[in-house]
């Protein structure tokens, strides 16, 4: 049982870093242009911003599907 | 329970794809959060791309209908 | 036995579904550019011939295949 | 016979990629049939894409066996 | 072992995805060799999607912990 | 054990099989522009030069990488 529950945190953890790694990919491609010496503010704003406007995206569509099928039921 | 969890598979795929798709065509440049004016975008695009689903649903399950058929015939 | 089956059938339901989540994928990638009310005549239009081609080059291609085969034979 | 279903996998993984390289460079704009001149293109293109297969192939072991060899040497 | 094994994973990920990015961005011709221009990009471009990888990690665990604290007053 | 030291040699001949496949379609897509009756000097080149800069790539993150966890310990 303990087992099992370090395997699911383990689980979770690997997840949260597939997670990471997703994203990372995307806003790169978003926020990054050109290969400077540092990346700068505004670069990093579009990092943060880019994540957070994603998880936005996925709560709205999730929530906007579970309202049609309660309009439809 | 075997087909709950493949209906869940498929819907958690098609949230996924379609959250991909509609977030690069609609957040262009994400700002400090999620202005109307994308909603609305990533909402439409939601439904275009449901409606797209369902096209090439029809259009894959009838173009295997008619192979299989055609397949019959030629035996 | 009845299980086999029906977790075959499941299977291949699965493998179905897949391979419409990677034609939408594809075909909305060439057939939608802006995002309208509706989709249209020609996007619909679009939508099945992209489904409809590109299995046919599929078709196209494993038969080339197997007549290069037979013909090193 | 692991062989044999590996071999099948293969084959199937280039057959997948040759679909997708060859359907975007040659059907552009998909019609009501795969016309004459798409055909030609798909042919053409599968041709080459086997022939980069063999050349990366090519590169790749080479690459492979004269990293082994200098490790060889560096023990 | 099984968070060693994790973190190896974890590693050999980020390595893949610096060298696919990195690759796309600095080697545009591939010559005879790797140009130390060319090395000198890739180091830079390696800091930067490290960089980028933190902050990244920063937001979406900052995200999730407000997410779960949030969701644990409305209940 | 015959067995396992088989399977072990498949597994790797798998590896390499994929590793092919994944160079093939990024070189593919980085040396050839136009389909032309057969590849050029110039493309096959291109096609040569691109694993094995890849692989060099490789092994510069993979050396770099290394240097900058020696120095932080």
């Amino acid at each position: 049982k303990e087992l099992g529950k370090f395997l699911e945190s383990e689980n979770a953890r690997m997840r949260l870093q597939q997670s990471i790694h997703t994203f990372t990919d995307l806003c790169w491609d978003k926020c990054i242009n050109k290969i400077s010496n540092k990346i700068d503010r505004g670069e990093e704003t579009c990092l943060t911003n880019c994540v957070e406007r994603f998880l936005d995206t996925s709560l709205f569509i999730v929530k906007r599907l579970e309202e049609t099928r309660k309009n439809l039921s | 329970q075997v087909r709950n969890e493949l209906a869940l598979a498929n819907a958690q795929e098609l949230i996924n794809k379609i959250n991909e798709k509609c977030f690069s065509k609609c957040i262009t440049k994400p700002g400090n959060k999620l202005e109307s004016s994308e909603q609305t975008c990533v909402a439409k695009c939601m439904d275009r791309y449901m409606e797209a689903w369902n096209i090439v649903s029809r259009a894959y399950i009838s173009r295997v209908q008619r192979e299989s058929n055609s397949q019959g015939e030629s035996l």
